[in-house]
């Protein structure tokens, strides 16, 4: 099984995803141009955080419309695993791969700061072997992550919430202002999952938590159980 | 050479922090008389063209496609002659 | 020339002038005298300041590189070498502070990448006014803004700084960044441009009229000049090019194609031409008819005086331009043919074709003048505090106002803006400790840094001030268990052409001088900012010093905060006799009084290797520097950086005065936390190391408790101490 | 009740990095007649007057104040009558 990291211009988490799955993980990666057209020989595509095009005009618009993106609609709607974080969530939701808008935080402030998200749904090769209601204790960094949904329906699953450290869902602990304080969402298949915490950021000991190594993991053995594509 | 000002705002009844954040400040600052402030973008774009039809239909394809984004905002198109008169000037 | 005193328009004097006629044997063009106007600035040439920084220690095993370069670079092992170096932006950041932030941070990065070096953290030393003040407040939030933006955007974490108000810079912030970069030895670039028929690249953001006689001009001179009128040296960052331009030097420099690398920062494509040229003894012709504008219409002079951002010269051997073009391409960046290196160690300047000037080379760099600026070493403040002042406010209370004190309220609304994580390096991040301390992937090891200044210090006493913010960083190195390599700095003073003024730098830089030698941390570079005064308001005398240090082991650091209750508490180290020039006579009683504490070096030499030795065995996990605030500031901060919220519960016997005992600064001082069955082994480390040791109590409980010889004076509960402490800033 | 329409542009000069890099992504999408692009602030505000002239004037000391940065931007002002008329309706 091989990731694939995509590089937007302005993708600066690239590395870092590239990190965990590859050496934490343990697990093949390439990165992937943003002009590719070929996802041929990757399983799952990552789409890092960071601020592609300098999140100028609207974080993610422009990197949404990369010939790159193009092939990541395909892949998806293939059932193959997406995972968007960050600015990655924010390109699929720009891309149209997810509903909704990650608008500026209530704040109007860059938050940087140690989160806590519970679980509610475990059916996405993402969450797998996760209880649903189990804490992970994830980073976010962003400006805008300020998670509304489209008018009307909403056509998604609600993965990730932002929670106190015992699970409870508050106003405190939502650190954008976002509805219903979610801070993941997937497609109602759950291959395609954007969510604003980094957990590539909590995937080593030393660095405070590892709680978000779990998310790759999860993909792999979802893969490697030669699960059908969903 | 034509100019198009583009106009992008929040749909109504979409959250305006920003614009929530700058009526209190005003107020703060003793101007009572506002109501309410809503934020949004202008943008102006220079076109290698002269025909407004095309240009119009051109920028409102820019505006689906890239400058607006339908979930969250409306826009508005002006197009003027470029150069000689600006908006702003 | 038709204006009969050229010289002024370039900001140089009349006998500058005439040394240029004389060095080209002719009256230079208007262009010509641009060139020199720029690189004979006090900001390019050093011209006040060059022979006192002369003074500087700068040698040592660990330096590869020393001042003189785009930054400098220590070894750390294994083939490893970091690059680091501080910068000032106080000027642009004063017009406007979102954008002057912004492009401090892009320029210090820069310096880092014409290294070869990956940027992996930024330090931001912040001074404003009183952020009571509508202006200063308008000044810190945009400042803070500034640096969020660009350096979130270019994905370097901001990992540590300082913010210190203080009224002495109202009108004048200081904001000075610092970046470091890490970088295989065998990879080390240098902003040379050596070898006849070189070819020159232009690389980045197209010219345009930014910042003509912005920054250095800026920079060198008083200011009370309307900001109104400094509008066309204002410059826009882009971090988002800044960002692919890291990616694509970084790459290219990969390629032995590339000779050299330099940034195009203050005074433009004239200061990277003439000192990239210099360092290679060679010379340089480019055509500015090449130059990439933003704007039409751009003549000679504007193109090479401007400023703009993001853009790099790029020094490549003939036959690999096509090569180094083709990696700028696919980062979507422009690199243009401007030149060619020479061997007649000329600056020519072309216009299509047309030669536009032609100055030697090294008139420009090391041929600017230097002066010595007469001085005299200003008064040091002596008198006396009284001991008892008042029968002064209950301790406790003192306690809490100091902590809920813009001087020491939490960061956290401050460093929550920067992303201090990208990059999955960041150990400890702002907040957890003394210093910041960053990884190495692929090696057991750690950097840690820390930006540390104290213009009040140097007010009083400058010499010493100097030396105990030298001490303060060494300090805090250790207390995050790193042993310090080496400095470097940025002076920021008012007029250099007050006689007092001039005093108090050559006092500093004596000051550095004592410390850096005593304590083997050579000076690898720095910047010096000269005239921050408006209207006769001069700032303190403010060295700030940029310290980077070592963990052989990065799994063995420490933090500030306690850990477990239980732990047994020490003092490592001797001080706390003296209130001269603390925070709390300052901030509680309204005096600033002297004398500055002496730095006694064996002592603290002593103090940080027991640290570091105790925090590399294991044993010790929680240690903090006694600084600002004394002891009893040092024990509220272990307490509220806890993660538990844990307190202690001590007795300071051994003093008899509650106010020294709480709040005196002098000395040198670590805070300790041990597990009961390391004690033993902590006493062995400390006698072995010569250095005092003295258990003060246990940690513990969500109280703070202080006794004097068994009689308690203080009793605060952490939240009462956090809510006082996390509301102070807003 | 009356609207005051705001517009924000960097002034002349000034670096316009959003703008550029969105010309060269309308340039990508196929939009080769797009020279230039420049990005402003566009802002409504609902004033609790009548009297235009008065608007004019306190919306002037707002853009002073507070929304416009008389470092690096310009700004003109349009007064509306407000509720009815919105200009992007
Ligand atoms: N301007 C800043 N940028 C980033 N971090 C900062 C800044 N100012 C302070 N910090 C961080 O906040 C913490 C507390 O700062 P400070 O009060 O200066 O600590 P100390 O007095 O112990 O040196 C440190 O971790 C420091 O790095
Ligand atoms: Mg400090």
């Amino acid at each position: 099984m091989q990731f694939g990291v995509v590089r937007f211009y302005g993708s600066n988490c690239d590395w870092d995803c590239a990190h965990v799955i590859g050496r934490v993980a343990g697990a093949p990666v390439r990165f992937v141009r943003h002009d590719e057209d070929d996802l041929a020989d990757i399983d799952c595509v990552v789409l890092p955080g960071g601020f592609s095009y300098g999140d100028y005009l609207r974080a993610g618009a422009m990197a949404a419309h990369t010939p790159v993106m193009e092939a990541v609609r395909t892949f998806a709607s293939a059932g193959r695993p997406v995972l968007g974080i960050c600015n990655g969530f924010q390109v699929l939701c720009e891309a149209g791969l997810l509903p909704g808008a990650l608008m500026v935080n209530g704040g109007l402030r860059f938050v940087c700061h140690p989160t806590h998200v519970r679980v509610e749904d475990n059916e996405t090769p993402f969450t797998m072997p996760m209880e649903p209601g189990s804490v992970l204790a994830l980073p976010v960094a962003h400006h805008q992550g300020n998670y509304q949904p489209p008018p009307g329906r909403f056509d998604a699953r609600v993965v990730l919430r932002y929670c106190d450290p015992t699970g409870s869902i508050s106003a405190e602990a939502n650190p954008n202002g976002s509805w219903d304080n979610v801070a993941g969402i997937a497609n109602l298949r759950g291959n395609v999952l954007g969510l604003m915490p980094h957990p590539e950021r909590a995937a080593e000991s030393i660095l405070g938590s590892r709680d978000g190594l779990g998310l790759f993991e999860s993909v792999r053995s979802w893969w490697e159980g030669g699960t059908a594509y969903v | 050479m034509l100019r198009a000002s583009v106009y992008v705002t929040l749909r109504p009844g979409i959250l305006d922090p920003q614009g929530e954040t700058i009526r209190a400040s005003l107020q703060r600052l003793g101007h009572a008389e506002v109501e309410a402030v809503r934020v949004g973008k202008y943008l102006e774009l220079d076109l290698r063209t002269e025909d407004r039809n095309a240009a119009e239909q051109s920028v409102t394809r820019m505006c689906d496609a890239l400058l607006a984004n339908p979930v969250i905002e409306d826009y508005a198109i002006e197009i003027m002659d470029g150069e000689s008169t600006c908006s702003l000037e | 020339m038709s204006d009969g005193r050229p010289w002024e328009a370039v900001g140089l004097t009349q006998e500058e002038y005439r040394a240029i006629c004389a060095e080209l044997d002719r009256e230079p063009n208007h262009l010509e005298l641009g060139l020199y106007g720029l690189m004979w600035s006090e900001h390019c040439s050093y011209k006040s300041s060059r022979r006192h920084l002369d003074r500087l220690p700068t040698e040592g095993p660990q330096v590869l590189q020393g001042p003189g370069e785009n930054a400098g670079v220590v070894d750390i092992g294994e083939d490893m070498a970091v690059a680091f170096r501080i910068e000032s932006h106080n000027h642009p950041s004063a017009i406007e502070p979102v954008q002057g932030a912004a492009t401090g941070i892009g320029g210090i990065l820069r310096d880092i990448f014409a290294m070869g070096a990956r940027p992996i953290a930024l330090l931001d030393s912040l001074r404003f006014g009183d952020p009571a003040d509508a202006r200063v407040r308008y000044l810190f939030e945009g400042v803070v803004a500034g640096i969020s933006a660009y350096g979130n955007c270019v994905g370097v974490p901001t990992v540590g700084g300082e913010i210190v108000f203080d009224d002495a810079y109202r009108d004048n912030p200081l904001v000075n960044v610092m970046c470091v970069g890490l970088v295989e030895r065998a990879r080390l670039v240098r902003g040379t441009a050596a070898g006849t028929g070189n070819v020159v690249l232009l690389v980045g953001a197209p010219t345009g009229r930014d910042g003509i006689h912005g920054a250095s001009l800026l920079a060198s001179r008083e200011f009370d000049e309307n900001p109104g009128d400094m509008r066309p040296a204002v410059q826009v960052g882009d971090p988002f090019r800044e960002k692919l331009l890291i990616e694509a030097c970084l790459e290219a420099v990969q390629s032995d194609d590339v000779i050299g690398v330099n940034d195009l920062g203050a005074a433009g494509l004239t200061s990277a031409c003439s000192e990239t040229a210099a360092r290679a003894g060679s010379g340089m012709q480019i055509d500015v008819g090449r130059v990439p504008r933003r704007e039409p219409g751009m003549n000679p002079y504007e193109v090479m005086l401007s400023e703009s951002q993001e853009r790099m010269l790029v020094i490549v051997r003939p036959e690999g331009v096509a090569r180094v073009q083709s990696i700028f391409r696919r980062w979507d960046l422009a690199a243009v043919e401007i030149g060619k290196v020479t061997g007649d160690r000329c600056l020519r300047v072309f216009e299509e074709g047309r030669e536009v000037a032609a100055v030697p080379v090294q008139s420009l760099t090391d041929g600017a003048p230097t002066y010595d600026r007469p001085w005299k070493s200003p008064e040091v403040e002596t008198s006396r505090w009284e001991p008892g002042i008042a029968q002064g406010p209950d301790p406790g209370d003192a306690l809490t106002e100091m902590i809920g004190h813009p001087a020491f309220a939490s960061r956290r609304p401050v460093f929550e803006q920067y992303d201090h994580m990208v990059g999955i390096n960041t150990v400890l991040a702002p907040g957890a400790a003394d210093a910041a301390v960053m990884r190495v992937k692929g090696t057991d090891k750690g950097i840690a840094c820390v930006a540390d200044g104290d213009g009040y210090l140097c007010a009083l006493d400058p010499r010493r001030g100097a030396e105990r913010s030298v001490a303060e960083s060494y300090r805090n190195l250790s207390s995050v268990g790193a042993r310090p390599l080496a400095i470097t700095n940025c002076l920021n003073f008012g007029n250099p052409e007050i006689e007092e003024i001039m005093g108090s730098f050559v006092e500093v830089i004596e000051g550095m001088r004592t410390a850096c030698l005593a304590l083997d941390t050579p000076v690898t570079g720095g910047n010096v900012s000269f005239y921050n005064e408006t209207r006769g308001r001069q700032v303190h005398p403010t060295p700030v010093i940029g310290m980077i240090g070592l963990l052989d082991d990065v799994e063995r650091h420490a933090c500030s905060g306690f850990l477990r209750a239980g732990e047994r508490l020490f003092i490592l180290g001797r001080g706390g006799e003296n209130l001269g020039a603390s925070q709390y006579l300052r901030l509680v009683h309204g005096i600033s009084a002297g004398p500055v504490p002496a730095v006694d070096y064996p002592l603290e030499r002593s103090v940080g290797l027991a640290c570091r030795r105790a925090i590399a065995e294991g044993i010790v996990r929680t240690a903090h520097d006694v600084s600002h605030g004394g002891l009893g500031v040092a024990l509220a901060e272990c307490a509220l950086t806890s993660p538990c919220g844990l307190g202690a519960a001590v007795d300071l016997s051994g003093c008899d005065d509650p106010e020294v005992a709480f709040f005196a600064e002098d000395g040198s001082r670590i805070l300790v936390a041990v597990s009961p069955e390391f004690a033993p082994r902590l006493r062995e480390i400390a006698a072995e190391s010569r250095c005092p040791l003295k258990e003060i109590g246990r940690v513990g409980g969500d109280h703070l408790e202080i006794a004097l010889e068994g009689s308690r004076v203080l009793r605060s509960s952490v939240q009462e101490l956090r809510n006082a402490w996390e509301r102070g800033l807003e």
